[in-house]
C-alpha cells in the first residue's frame, strides 16, 4: 500500500517519480522524530543514528549482492552517475587512458556528465542501439581499445524502458580489465540485480524511483575501486562522500528497497500483463507504434509514437482527463529537441514528437488503463482532427511512417 | 507558477475558429514537423477585411493557443491592421508565454502574414 | 516547540545537527504523501509540486535578502560550499585568476574543496585568525592580488562559533572586483544576513542547522555570476544542479528557515544570557578557557579546553550522564589531529586535545546548563584525578598554559 | 555498531587498577600530550612477579581501556610472561578496538615494556 491520500487522478508517471510506499513514510518519520542525532558523534544518540544508516547500508547491500562497505550513499541518482564517472575518469587519466564507451540512449546525468570529460579530452564513443532500444554487446566488444578506462551503459532506459544486455557486458568488460558501470536507476527495486554474478563495478540507484523518498539515492563501488569524491569535505561515507547523513532518508530508502524486492516477482508478474494489455490498447490507435522492445523492457514501461500529432498538447489535454503521463524525458526545460532516445531508435523528428510515456505502478488497476486508453485515443483523434500534418497525410500529400 | 496562464490553457481547451474554410481566399502554413510546431490560417477575405478565419496546428500547447488567439485578433478587421499584427501582440493579449515558448507567438504571426503573402500574390493587391 | 519524542538527554550539540520543527516535520510529512509529483512535469500533480518548490525558494531568498532565482537548491552544506568554490574557480580560470583567499578556520567542506584545486595548480592564501578566532580585515586587503578570482570566508565557526566580519570583508571583496563566498551554514537561521547590503556574492546554508530536514540546503549566487555544475544531468535547477527536486526537503526547509527568521531575535536574546550562564559556570573549573571570543559569537555557541585531559573521554562520561556534546568538529573519522581550528587560535596540541563544544538550542533550559556544568566539573576533574599529565602540571613538572 | 565493544566501555567507565604506586619498583611513561595519549604504568614487582600495578593515562576511552586491561593482564605474572606482552593481547581481550585506535593498546604495550626496561636498570636484572 501506498502512503497518502489518494488522488483523482491517474498517475502513470512511476518512471519519473513515484509515490512513497507507507512504510517508507512511517521510517523517514520516525527518524525525523526520534533519530536526530548527528551519526559522526561519540554520544549514544548520534551512535544510535549510525546504527540505522550502518543497517540501512547492510539491507541495501545485500538486495544486490553487495558487502556494505560497497555501498556509498548520495543525494540521489544524478549524483551517484557523476561521481562513478569522475572515479573511472580519474583512474583512467592516472593511467593514461582517456577512452570512454557509452549508449546513445543513456540519461542526461550519464551523457552530461561524459560531455564535460569531453571537454577535458577524454574521447567519448556512443555506440548506437537497435531499433528495438538495445544495445549489441558485440559493439561493446569491438569498441574496447587499449586506452578505455570505463564502460557505462544504463540497466534500463528511462524513456523506453528496454533492458539492457548488463551481464553480457558486464562479462566483456572484467575480460577486457575494463571497469563497467551501470546506471540502475530506472532497475533497481524493479528487476532482480546481481553486482557479481553480473560484473558490475559500479552502479547507481535512486531511492524515489522504487516509492522511497527523493534526495536520496546510492553508489555501489567494487571493493578495491578507489572513489573519487565528488562533494569535497568531512568524514562521511569513509571519506568519499561529505555531508552530515540524511539519517532517515537512508532508512527510509531502505525500508523501500527491501519492500520493493519483497514483492518483485509477484509485481513484475502483474506489471507485466498490465502492461501488454495497455500496448495493446494503445495499438488500436492507427499510425501509432510502439518505442522500445516489446519483451525485453521493464515491466512497468509502455511507450508510444503516434504519428501527425506533438506530444505536450497531447500530455495537457490527458492531465485535464485525470492522466498523470509524460512525453518520455520529464523536462519543461525549454529544450525543444525531441528526446535523443527516440532519435536513436530511427524516429524521424516528425513523429519522434509525438511520443507518450506511461508508466505503471503496483497500484496500478486495469480500470486505471481502460480509462488511459479512451483517453489517449480520444485525445490523438481530437488533436489529429485539425493537425495540418495529418491533413497532409491523409490527402496523400505526406507519408506516413507508421 | 503554473507552466502557463489561463488565458493561454483556455485558447489550448477551447481553440477559437478551429478548421479548414475550403474556400478559402488567403493560406498560410509556417512551421515544420521537424521542429514541433506547424500552423496553417486559412482566411476569408471581404472588401479587405478578414470575414472568416480558420486555423489547424501540429504542435504544443501554446503553438495551439497561440493559433487560437491571433485569429480572434484578426477576425473582423482590416487587412492592414492584420498585417500590424506582432507576436507580442499575440502573447500579450494571451496574458504572457514562457520565455522558451516565444517562438510560438513568432509562427502565428508569421502564418498570418504568409496568409496575407499569398493574398497578394493571388489577387495582385498590397495589404500594408 | 521541536517535534518528537523528549529523549531524557540533555542535547548540546546543536551545532552538528538539530532536532526537526514540529512544523518542518508536518511540512515534510505533507509533501511526502500528497505532493509527490515530478516539479519538471507538466501534469497538474507535477506542478503543484513545482509551486511548492517555488514558494519556497521565494521564502528563503526573503530571509537572505536575495532574489528568488539567485537560490539553487542542493543537498546540503557541504555541496553548496563545493558548488561554489569549483563556480569561482572556473570563472578565475577562464581569465587566467587562479589565486584564492581563505581562513584558516573554515569548515573541511571549503578547505577540502580548496585543497582540491590546490592540486589543480591553484595557489590557495590561508588568512590567520587572532588569538579570538577572528580574521582581520586588513588581511583580506593585503591578501587580495590582481589574480584573486576568489575569498571565502566562514559567517560563523562551527566549532568556536566566531562570527567574522563579513560586511566588512563583502565591502573589500566588492571594491576589488573579487567573488565573495561565504559559508553561512552555522549563520543562517540565527543571525541576520542580508547579502545585498553584505556584498555577499555566494553563500552556502543547510537546513539541518536551523531545525529543518537532513540532505537538503540552499546556495546562493548573486545573479550575473555563471554557475558551475556540480552534479550534471537535467535542466533542474535551471540547469545548475541536476537530480529530480526533493520537494518534501525543499518546503520543509523553508517552513524551517521562516520558523527561524520569525523567533531570531528574540531567541538570540535568549540564548546569549544562557550562553554567557554556561560560559560563566565553566569558567569555575581551574586550568580552563574559553575558545573564541566572548561577544562575537553565535549566541548558541560555547567551546571550552581544559587541561591536562583528552576530549573524547570527557565526551563518552558526559554521555554517561545524559550530555550529547562535540569536541569541536563532530568526527569519529580515524583523525587523531586536533582541531585546525584550535589550532589556528593559538592552543597548543597538549591543550587542543582537551576541547568541548556545547552547543544550544531554542529549546535549551537553564536546568539543563546547570547539570551540564555539574557534569563537566566532575568528568573533568575524575579525569584530571587519574591524568599523568596534570600530576606533573601539579608537580610543577609541566607548566600550566591555561 | 557501536563505537566501542562493551568491554572497552567497562574498562572504560570503571577502570582497574588506576592510580599511583609511590613507592613502585618500576615506572614506564610513554606517549605525548601533542599526539593526545600518554601512559604511566607504576609496577611493584616482588620475586620476578608483579604483585601490584597501576596507571595513570591522559588519552582517550581506548587508550584507558587499554592501560586498565593491561594492568589486568599482567598483575601477578612472572616478568618473563609479562614482557610477552602484545598489544594484540591487550585488543583482543577488550573484544577488539576500530583501527584507527589500535595504536592505544601499542602504546599500553610499550607502557608495560617501558617499566621493564626501567626495572632492568634500576636492578640489572634481565626480564626476558
Ligand atoms: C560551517 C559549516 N560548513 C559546512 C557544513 C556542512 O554541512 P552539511 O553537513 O549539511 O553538508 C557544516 C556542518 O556540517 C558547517 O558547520
Ligand atoms: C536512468 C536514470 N538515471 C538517472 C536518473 C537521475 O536520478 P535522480 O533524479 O534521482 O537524480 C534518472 C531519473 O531521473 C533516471 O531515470
Amino acid at each position: 500500500m501506498k502512503g497518502g491520500t489518494k488522488l483523482d487522478k491517474i498517475y502513470l508517471d512511476n518512471a519519473a517519480t513515484t509515490k512513497m510506499s507507507e512504510a517508507a513514510i512511517k521510517e523517514m518519520t520516525r527518524c525525523m522524530n526520534d533519530y536526530y542525532g548527528n551519526p559522526s558523534s561519540l554520544y549514544t544518540v548520534g551512535q544510535q543514528a549510525k546504527e540505522i544508516i550502518e543497517k540501512a547500508r547492510e539491507e541495501i547491500a545485500g538486495v544486490i549482492n553487495a558487502s556494505p562497505k560497497e555501498i556509498y550513499f548520495t543525494s540521489g541518482g544524478s549524483e551517484a552517475d557523476n561521481q562513478a564517472i569522475i572515479t573511472a575518469a580519474a583512474i583512467g587519466k592516472r593511467k593514461g587512458k582517456m577512452h570512454i564507451v557509452t549508449s546513445a540512449i543513456e540519461h542526461h546525468a550519464v551523457l552530461h556528465a561524459l560531455r564535460r570529460l569531453k571537454n577535458e579530452g577524454f574521447e567519448i564513443t556512443e555506440l548506437p542501439v537497435s531499433k528495438e532500444g538495445i544495445v549489441n554487446k558485440e559493439d561493446v566488444k569491438k569498441a574496447i581499445r587499449d586506452d578505455t578506462c570505463l564502460v557505462t551503459v544504463m540497466y534500463a532506459n528511462n524513456e523506453i524502458g528496454t533492458l539492457q544486455p548488463v551481464s553480457e557486458i558486464g562479462a566483456i568488460c572484467k575480460e577486457k580489465g575494463v571497469l563497467f558501470h551501470t546506471d540502475a536507476v530506472q532497475a533497481v527495486g524493479h528487476v532482480p540485480i546481481d553486482v557479481k554474478a553480473e560484473n558490475i563495478d559500479m552502479l547507481s540507484a535512486s531511492a524515489h524511483k522504487f516509492h522511497g523518498p527523493k534526495g536520496i539515492g546510492f553508489l555501489y563501488v567494487r571493493k578495491g575501486i578507489i572513489v573519487s569524491n565528488l562533494i569535497e569535505g568531512g568524514a562521511q561515507e569513509r571519506g568519499k562522500r561529505a555531508g552530515t547523513e540524511n539519517v532517515p532518508a537512508i532508512s527510509a530508502m531502505a525500508v523501500a528497497l527491501k519492500e520493493a524486492e519483497a514483492g518483485m516477482k509477484e509485481n513484475a508478474k502483474k506489471l507485466t500483463a498490465l502492461r501488454d494489455y495497455l500496448i495493446k490498447g494503445l495499438s488500436g490507435i492507427p499510425h501509432s507504434a510502439l518505442n522500445g522492445d516489446a519483451k525485453k523492457r521493464l515491466p512497468s514501461n509502455v511507450n508510444f509514437c503516434f504519428e501527425g500529432i506533438e506530444g505536450e498538447s497531447l500530455l495537457l489535454l490527458l492531465d485535464d482527463k485525470g492522466i498523470c503521463a509524460s512525453s518520455g524525458s520529464a523536462c519543461t526545460s525549454g529544450s525543444l529537441d525531441p528526446s535523443h532516445v527516440l532519435l536513436a531508435i530511427g524516429r524521424v523528428h516528425d513523429v519522434a514528437h509525438g511520443s507518450l510515456r506511461l508508466s505503471l505502478s503496483e497500484e496500478t488497476t486495469k480500470e486505471e488503463l481502460d480509462a488511459a486508453i479512451k483517453a489517449v485515443k480520444e485525445t490523438v483523434e481530437y488533436l489529429r482532427g485539425f493537425s495540418p500534418v495529418w491533413r497532409d497525410l491523409n490527402a496523400g500529400k505526406l507519408q506516413f511512417i507508421l | 507558477m503554473a507552466l502557463y496562464s489561463e488565458k493561454v490553457m483556455d485558447h489550448f481547451r477551447n481553440p477559437r475558429n478551429v478548421g479548414v474554410i475550403e474556400d478559402a481566399d488567403a493560406v498560410g502554413e509556417v512551421g515544420n514537423a521537424k521542429c514541433g510546431d506547424i500552423m496553417k490560417m486559412y482566411l476569408k477575405i471581404d472588401n479587405d477585411t478578414v470575414s472568416d478565419v480558420k486555423f489547424e496546428t501540429f504542435g504544443c500547447g501554446s503553438a495551439i493557443a497561440s493559433s487560437s488567439m491571433a485569429t480572434e485578433l484578426i477576425k473582423g478587421k482590416p487587412l492592414s491592421e492584420v498585417r500590424k499584427l506582432t507576436n507580442k501582440a499575440v502573447a500579450e493579449a494571451l496574458d504572457g508565454l514562457p520565455d522558451y515558448k516565444m517562438h510560438c507567438s513568432v509562427l502565428a504571426e508569421e502564418a498570418i502574414h504568409a496568409a496575407l503573402d499569398d493574398y497578394e500574390s493571388r489577387t495582385g493587391k498590397k495589404t500594408e
